[in-house]
């Protein structure tokens, strides 16, 4: 539907268009100006499609304008919420993305409810009817943002503060806050007499607490082991260390769930270390292993002591200073009637250096050669 | 369990099956087409005699419980079509007949499902294995690596690809895996497919009765050009298979000084070496040439090519090393002469030079790869297959002289 | 979301639906969605119990789970589990306003179990824990954060229902609406459980 | 409020609406309530509509996929094929399966099962009129989804299995997985939503009297189908999660170089693929189940046999699904125990194909369309079965799977099974749907050359497959062809002759559907003598179903209302015609009857959906306004009373409305 409102911003998307089309074919088709004028055009067809679907904003019957016109506007926060909107999108574009997006955000969201509110404090003389419509309309984003919104706040400044407080310090604060808010609500439905002013009060303090604190804990930043985590990965898995690591896998039964993806079985046993290939029973001195394949090699500890499975891969030199380093892989410390894992995927062949080793430190002389064709 | 035992029990089912048989047979005449080479009704191994025993038996059945279905179709609409006779009696079924109907096929089934029992449990058998072959599926090519098995001569690994050789009348163990994604290996003549899946180790067992060369092709769906992803199983006697293992253990021969093979040589060593292995072949300076497919190939892996003409295909056994009537002469050979045919393996004159030629001029143009240097940003700059490589006509007169000499 | 029977349009508000079984119509939806979502989670769960130990050269689950503070938080939960009772039955007993109240604290605790995960997904990450590092760590993340993600649903739900009936817009039988999101929010609680006990105490 | 109010006396006068005079009014912001013009199929709640419009996307669905496969066959046809490139017919297979599967089969089913579920059980609408409308625009947009890939680098390339990992980023680059697993969660969404209302709808808006035992089959089946969607849905939504966050975010889940196993997705696939097969077969089964005892003047013989092999079907179909991995090597005690599993599911399958003919023993039959494509079903389904049995048999299925063995037997399966089902339904409802009969001549026509083409087509695959062509090959070569009666060449050649031959059979379908449009005969009331309720009111029905809703003594209601059985002969003698109980019921008709009117919501938070899916692919704020666009319309759909107000008709214009509040 064509409204005499709707005309203006229909005409200015046609103009923008021939204007985009021409430029595009004179000028240069990638150039900005284009860009600049197609999002004219697209924004003057938005504004257009607006007007006409809201019929300019405007009440029905001549009398019905007459009668909506004589209704003193109401109070609205909109404009104030869209000014503030263009200013953090200015300031944003100079100082930080986030500031800019949320710009947008304040920009649109304020918009659209000017938008609504206008068209519905005029819609009719009744302004019961007024206010019905204009739920009727945002209701169904306004309820669903807001909650969201509320989720949000709610969620960064709490967990702000938990990064702040200490691991132990944390389960308490956050046992204090869920019994806080229960509390609260016991003492509502307690206390009948309670309403109204108080609770809002109390949960206006509540809210400011919170997002004090989560402002006051996110700028003073994280606690140090998190801090120092971050920096310096030390919860990666150790190499072939000398000691056993702090942090081994005490279940390594459970990640080695896939028997079939098992080539060869290494068991020590009364200070012997024996291969067996998956498939053969026979025990066989060497093992060969694809080249640039996954694949997992089992250990099991049959004796007492505790011993771990080292993969010798030749040597590799280090780019930057030319020394040579050994390559080796190995399992963690096993103990006594344990099975651990070893994956492996060499893709060099050991046709160069002759072939690679399996060794278990401690039962000397004892080498599994690999190959690698 | 012992052989006897296994095969008079073998015996036993084949007499059991022998009506079944006789029934499948004439209504699946499928079996019996000539030269068809992944025909799945013609076994020529025990594993898969297994099979087609179990298969006969459920043809047969299937082709019974058909027939009769098809005459009481047919009865039905022609006795009881509309011919002026009144509207029936509403009856609502005969439950003791409805009984009786549900009760038959559950008796044929669980028939079927003892004999597929233990089938499948006799096909998973692993335990009396003689030799085992690790079988390695990349796009689109299979490699097969021979572990040490002093038993069988194989002092140190052997590796080849496109054609799996193994000894006729031995129980075979392969041991499957794959470097990218899903292939399945398939021999029909000799045994089931079996999936080779990266991350796992699948084991499938194969038997060839007699020497000969069995035809298969990969068969889960595995990218752009599965459907060039071949394979070859060879089965020797057992004195063919160890000279075979000999000659594919024996030293690198260089080619003759001042021959457009040692030019060859060097194009090799300049192009095809940073991904193709050739055992023992030497650099300029003295130093193995050592193959870093893993550098440039995205799986890490790229078909080592020593002992090249002893094999009678290339490029995932999709087409031939040899010319059609040499190919004739081998793949037809009556199984006695077949070892020695197969053993003879490319002669200059034997050599089918225009598929391998054109291969090596443009090798993806030829068969379907992820071989665009332009759109290789997934895989952070490696190829999967062989890339154009852009080698002038004379290279080619080179490298093909020198392939000649791998053998 | 749902719509009310077709015979029963005009009968808003008084919940008289003649239904062949008895039940409301939105009340055996919910249940066969939940019933839907079960396989959902069951599914999320077998990957978890796949892959939980497949670390690579990430973090080990035993090395960063925090068990005291994930007790807290499925206590927080469980807890709102029971003040979403309270609102059922302040629902069925026609008062409106406990309702509204017993529907924000019920929110309000989901909404700090939320903000517990936020914490603990952050606290894991800087701990080396991050989606791609290791198959533990997708299939973690994933899972808990479906759970998340149906947590906040609900907590959306909880407070968006609040608002209609505050605003006098629900379509339906009120106290069947809130029993309806009742549902949902147990159900989410009752996975937490599985969760917490399959994921947290049993050790990898 | 769309009340239709009507005095219950007069009867030939068509019922005048009351008029609408609103107070105020809310512009273009109304809800909609057109009756007439193309908002009134947009927006529409009305199972019936939404039925049809299921069935014409499913329709074209249905051609877009018949197309890709006659391209592969036509690449087939000859050694070398060079009608596609390798990628292109990679695609190609792919998007046939998942186009047929998901875009094809479902929907039709849901086209039949939307518009007569409700009218078999005497309903006036489906429990959920909005969701109904959502699970069919969810559908259309993932559809599109999945479709947009052609245009926007390829579409996917993977099969419709998608095995990982060759469904990774590194193995198939472009975006078509991810449109794919997008679109394939989108509709299955929409499959959720809908299932989930016809459950209700069958569990708890049945006519008085109509007992679980009276369901009409079709009715029985579709509840089935609708029982496995629910549980196996979720299980594939897994999966195609997990695949968009490795695709799309990184993850590790299938990532074989970390440690994963390629095999939780084939488990994940298969446990709802299995499932899915019967999703695809049981309405079928549950449509001829309807046409033979039409067709036949005979009840289902064993009708108690049939619900319950009906729902064993479904119960063990969920317990075989390994079946479909003997060759992934999942170990010998699995693959014998599926093995086991898969063979008990043939028995109630079996049982099946006995009643059907069972039911047409001692009949009296009329050989229609609708009954020939039924008969089709239980001959071609049969032998679908059997070749089925064969790879129950796991070492045998070692030699058959994925070859063109496996391609014959599961098209013998669905497309002489199902197809000729959905056919079979066409040619029977379609007089009801649209009050004009289908041309039975072209009919005829249409029926066997659809006959002869499909045993063109899938037949001569058996013995491909058994002579060793694998599936999912874009060539074949010479060199494993074979020379003798069995070889490749002439087999794929009348394989290719045979789908072109299949396309001439629907083409003509087509042909048939535009003449009974432009100069159909009217049809009777009750063209074919039938049985159930549906034709127990006008053809088409009208918007409210029934003028009076039914109440149930006889499983065949329709059909005991028409006749008794003579004490003596045992035989059926007439006592009303189908027209005259038609026009008691209009004679009856109740004075109050409620509908939900239409709703914007459902087809924007569809759009909304599909807008947030695109966010995966192509950003952040794509997905923030999905995301808004979900939000906006589902809480509006939560605040909007199921029946328009008065303020959502046009204002007087002279002192009435110029829109009447009418629905009918």
């Amino acid at each position: 539907m064509i409204t005499t409102g709707s005309k203006y911003f229909y005409g200015v998307t046609a103009l923008a268009t021939i204007a985009m089309v021409l430029y595009m074919v004179l000028v240069n088709p990638n150039d900005i100006g284009a860009v600049a004028l197609g999002s004219l055009a697209s924004a003057a067809a938005l504004l257009g499609g607006l007007t006409s679907f809201t019929r300019d904003s405007t009440a029905h019957t001549a009398k019905e304008a007459v009668a909506a016109a004589e209704q003193p506007a109401p109070a609205a926060v909109w404009p104030l919420i869209v000014a503030i909107g263009i200013v953090m999108l200015v300031f944003g574009i100079a100082t930080n993305p986030i500031v800019f997006v949320l710009g947008i955000v304040a920009l649109v969201a304020g918009g659209v409810e000017w938008l609504v509110q206008d068209y519905a404090s005029r819609a009719s003389s009744d302004s019961t009817f007024n206010s019905q419509l204009r739920g009727r309309l945002l209701h169904p984003l306004e309820f669903p943002v807001a909650a969201a919104v509320i989720v949000g706040i709610i969620a960064i400044s709490f967990s702000r503060i938990m990064l702040n407080i200490s691991k132990s310090a944390g389960a308490v604060v956050f046992i204090i806050v869920s019994s806080l808010i229960l509390v609260v609500g016991f003492l509502v439905v307690l206390k009948p007499n309670m309403r109204g002013r108080a609770v809002g009060a109390l949960c206006s303090v509540g809210a400011v607490a919170l997002i004090g604190a989560g402002i006051v804990t996110g700028i003073s930043g994280e606690r140090a082991e998190l801090v120092e985590a971050a920096e310096e990965d030390h919860y990666s898995h150790m190499a072939c260390g000398a000691e056993a690591d702090k942090y081994f896998d005490k279940h390594p039964n459970n990640a080695v769930s896939l028997k079939s993806a098992t080539l060869a079985t290494i068991t020590v046993r009364d200070g012997k270390a024996v291969a067996t290939l998956s498939g053969l029973d026979t025990p066989v001195e060497t093992v060969t292993i694809p080249r640039s394949n996954n694949v997992q090699v089992l250990f099991r500890n049959m004796d007492t002591e505790e011993h771990r499975l080292v993969a010798e891969l030749g040597e590799k030199t280090v780019a930057d200073t030319g020394v040579k380093e050994k390559v080796e892989q190995c399992t963690q410390l096993t103990s006594e009637d344990q099975v651990n894992v070893l994956t492996l995927n060499i893709p060099k062949s050991s046709e160069a250096a002759g072939p690679y080793k399996f060794i278990v430190p401690g039962l000397e002389g004892q080498e599994i050669e690999v190959y690698v064709p | 369990m012992s052989r006897h035992a296994m095969s008079a029990r073998n015996a036993h089912r084949v007499r059991a099956l022998a009506i079944t048989k006789l029934v499948g047979a004439s209504i699946f005449l499928a079996g019996c087409a000539k030269d068809a080479p992944q025909d799945v009704f013609q076994p020529k191994g025990e594993n898969a005699a297994d099979i087609n025993n179990l298969q006969y038996m459920v043809f047969g059945i299937a082709g019974v419980v058909g027939v009769i279905m098809t005459v009481l179709f047919v009865v039905t609409m022609t006795k009881f079509r509309d011919k002026g006779q009144p509207i029936p009696e509403q009856s609502h079924g005969k439950p003791a007949l409805e009984i009786t109907l549900t009760i038959i096929p559950a008796l044929i089934l669980s028939v079927v499902g003892v004999f597929t029992f233990r089938g499948v449990f006799d096909l998973a058998e692993t335990k009396d294995t003689e030799l085992v072959i690790n079988v390695t599926g990349q796009q689109w090519w299979w490699e097969y690596d021979y572990p040490v098995q002093g038993d069988w001569g194989i002092d140190k690994p052997i590796i080849t690809s496109g054609q799996l050789v193994m000894p006729a009348g031995t129980k075979v163990l392969i041991r499957e895996t794959s470097r990218d994604v899903i292939h399945s290996y398939w021999i029909p003549a000799l045994n089931g497919k079996r999936d080779a899946v990266p991350g796992r180790i699948h084991t499938l067992r194969l038997h060839a009765d007699n020497p000969g060369i069995y035809a298969g092709q990969c068969t889960e769906f595995c990218g752009l050009s599965h459907g060039n992803m071949r394979m070859e199983a060879v089965a020797l006697s057992k004195e063919d298979f160890a000279t075979w293992v000999t000659n594919q253990q024996a030293a690198y021969k260089e080619p003759e000084k001042d021959s457009l093979a040692e030019q060859g040589e060097a194009v090799f060593l300049n192009q095809c070496v940073r991904c193709h292995q050739v055992n023992g072949l030497k650099k300029a300076d003295g130093t193995a040439a050592i193959a870093a497919p893993d550098e440039n190939v995205y799986a890490g892996a790229a078909p080592n090519l020593s002992k090249f003409m002893s094999r009678n295909t290339f490029a995932g056994a999709t087409w031939d090393l040899l010319k059609k009537d040499c190919r004739g002469n081998v793949w037809d050979a009556k199984s006695e002469e077949f070892g020695a045919k197969y053993l003879e393996g490319v002669s200059a004159d034997c050599l089918n030079e225009v598929d391998l030629r054109r291969w090596l001029r443009n090798a993806p143009a030829m068969k379907p790869m992820y071989a665009d240097p332009t759109k290789l940003e997934p895989t952070d700059g490696k190829y999967r297959g062989m890339p154009y490589l852009a080698l002038s006509e004379s290279d080619i007169d080179k490298l093909v002289a020198y392939l000649l000499t791998l053998k | 979301m749902a719509d009310t029977a077709v015979h029963a349009a005009h009968d808003v508000g008084h919940g008289a639906h003649v239904t062949s079984t008895g039940l409301s119509n939105n009340k055996l939806a919910m249940w066969l969605f939940l019933g839907s979502e079960c396989l959902l989670f069951g599914g999320l769960i077998s990957t978890y119990m796949l892959y939980r130990g497949r670390v690579a050269n990430g973090p080990h689950p035993n090395q960063i789970y925090d068990i005291p503070f994930t007790s807290v938080s499925s206590f927080v939960l469980l807890m709102s589990s029971l003040t979403m009772v309270l609102a059922v039955s302040a629902a069925q007993r026609r008062n409106d306003q406990q309702t509204n109240l017993w529907l924000t604290v019920t929110a309000l605790l989901g909404a700090t179990f939320v903000g517990g995960q936020v914490y603990e997904f952050t606290a894991f990450y800087r701990e080396g824990l991050g989606f791609t590092t290791s198959l533990f760590s997708s299939s973690f993340y994933t899972l808990t954060g479906f759970h998340g993600v149906h947590v906040t649903v609900g907590v959306i739900m909880l407070l968006v229902t609040r608002s209609i009936i505050q605003k006098n817009r629900v379509t339906g039988d009120k106290a069947e609406s809130v029993e309806i999101v009742g549902l949902y929010w147990h159900f989410v609680d009752v996975v937490w459980i599985i969760i917490f006990t399959l994921v947290y105490l049993i050790p990898a | 409020m769309a009340i239709i109010e009507r005095p219950s006396t007069e009867l030939e006068v068509s019922i005048t609406p009351s008029v609408v005079v609103p107070s105020t009014t809310l512009g273009n912001l109304r809800r909609p309530v057109q009756s007439t013009g193309w908002k009134s199929w947009l927006f529409t709640v009305d199972h019936k509509k939404i039925g049809i419009m299921y069935g014409v996307f499913a329709m074209i669905f249905f051609i877009i996929g018949g197309v890709e496969a006659l391209l592969m066959r036509l690449q087939l046809a000859a050694p070398d094929g060079k009608a596609l490139s390798a990628d292109l017919y990679n695609q190609m297979f792919t998007m046939h399966g998942t186009t047929m599967v998901f875009l094809f089969a479902m929907p039709m089913a849901a086209a039949f099962a939307n518009y007569f579920l409700p009218l078999q059980i005497g309903a006036r609408d489906v429990a959920f009129p909005r969701m109904n409308a959502l699970g069919l625009w969810f559908l259309v947009v993932g559809g599109l989804v999945l479709n947009a890939a052609w245009f926007l680098g390829g579409a996917a390339d993977g099969g419709w299995f998608m095995y990982a990992p060759n469904s990774g980023p590194v193995f198939s680059p472009s975006n078509g997985v991810d449109f794919w697993t997008l679109g394939l969660q989108i509709a299955g969404l929409g499959s959720l939503i809908g299932s989930i209302n016809l459950i209700v709808t069958v569990l708890n808006m049945r006519a008085p009297g109509m007992t679980m035992m009276k369901l009409p089959v079709f009715t029985w089946m579709i509840l089935v189908v609708q029982f496995l969607l629910v549980f196996s849905l979720p299980v594939i939504t897994v999966a195609l999660v997990l695949l968009m966050f490795q695709r799309s975010f990184g993850a590790t889940f299938f990532d074989v170089a970390q440690g994963a196993d390629p095999l939780l997705w084939q488990h994940l696939f298969w446990i709802f693929g299995h499932p899915e097969v019967y999703v695809l077969i049981l309405p079928a089964f549950g449509i001829i189940s309807e046409v033979l005892p039409t067709f036949s003047r005979k009840p289902l013989f064993g009708y108690p046999f049939v619900v319950f092999s009906g729902a064993a079907i479904g119960f063990v179909g969920f317990g075989v699904w390994a079946h479909h991995m003997f060759a992934a090597g999942l170990g010998p005690v699995s693959v014998a125990v599926f093995s086991i599993a898969t063979m008990a599911i043939a028995i109630p399958t079996g049982v099946k194909i006995f009643n059907w003919t069972l039911t047409m023993w001692g009949g009296k039959i009329w050989f229609t369309t609708a009954m020939k494509f039924a008969i089709g079903l239980v001959v071609l389904f049969t032998i679908g079965g059997l070749s089925g049995v064969t790879h129950s048999v796991a070492p045998s299925d070692t030699q058959q799977t994925d070859t063109y063995y496996i391609v014959a037997h599961f098209h013998y399966v669905l497309f002489g099974g199902m197809v000729f089902g959905l056919f079979s339904g066409f040619y029977y409802w379609w007089p009801k749907m649209f009050g004009k009969m289908l041309n039975e001549r072209l009919g005829s026509w249409n029926f066997w050359l659809m006959f002869i083409g499909m045993n063109m087509t899938f037949g001569p695959m058996h013995i491909l497959g058994l002579q060793g062509q694998p599936r999912r090959m874009y060539v074949w070569t010479e060199a494993r062809a074979g020379e003798g009666f069995f070889n490749f060449g002439f087999w794929n050649l009348i394989s290719s002759i045979g789908s072109f031959v299949l396309a001439l059979s629907v083409l003509l379908f087509l042909i048939n559907v535009v003449q009974t449009a432009r100069k159909g005969k009217q049809a009777p009331l009750d063209p074919w003598d039938a049985r159930t309720l549906e034709w127990i009111t006008t053809s088409p029905p009208k918007e409210h179903n029934f003028d009076r809703i039914p109440t149930v003594h006889h499983l065949d209601e329709f059909f005991h209302r028409k006749y008794v059985e003579d004490e003596a002969t045992h035989t059926m003698k007439a006592i009303a015609t189908g027209e005259e109980i038609v026009r008691n019921e209009e004679a009856n008709a109740e004075s109050h009857i409620h509908l939900p009117s239409a709703s914007y919501w459902p087809l924007v938070l569809a759009i909304g959906v599909g807008v947030l899916g695109l966010g995966v692919l192509y950003g952040v704020p794509i997905m923030v306004l999905g995301a808004a666009i979900v939000l906006l319309s589902s809480f509006g759909w939560v605040m909007e009373p199921s029946v328009a107000e008065d303020s959502d008709y046009d204002p007087p214009a002279g002192g009435t409305s110029k829109e009447l509040a009418s629905h009918g």
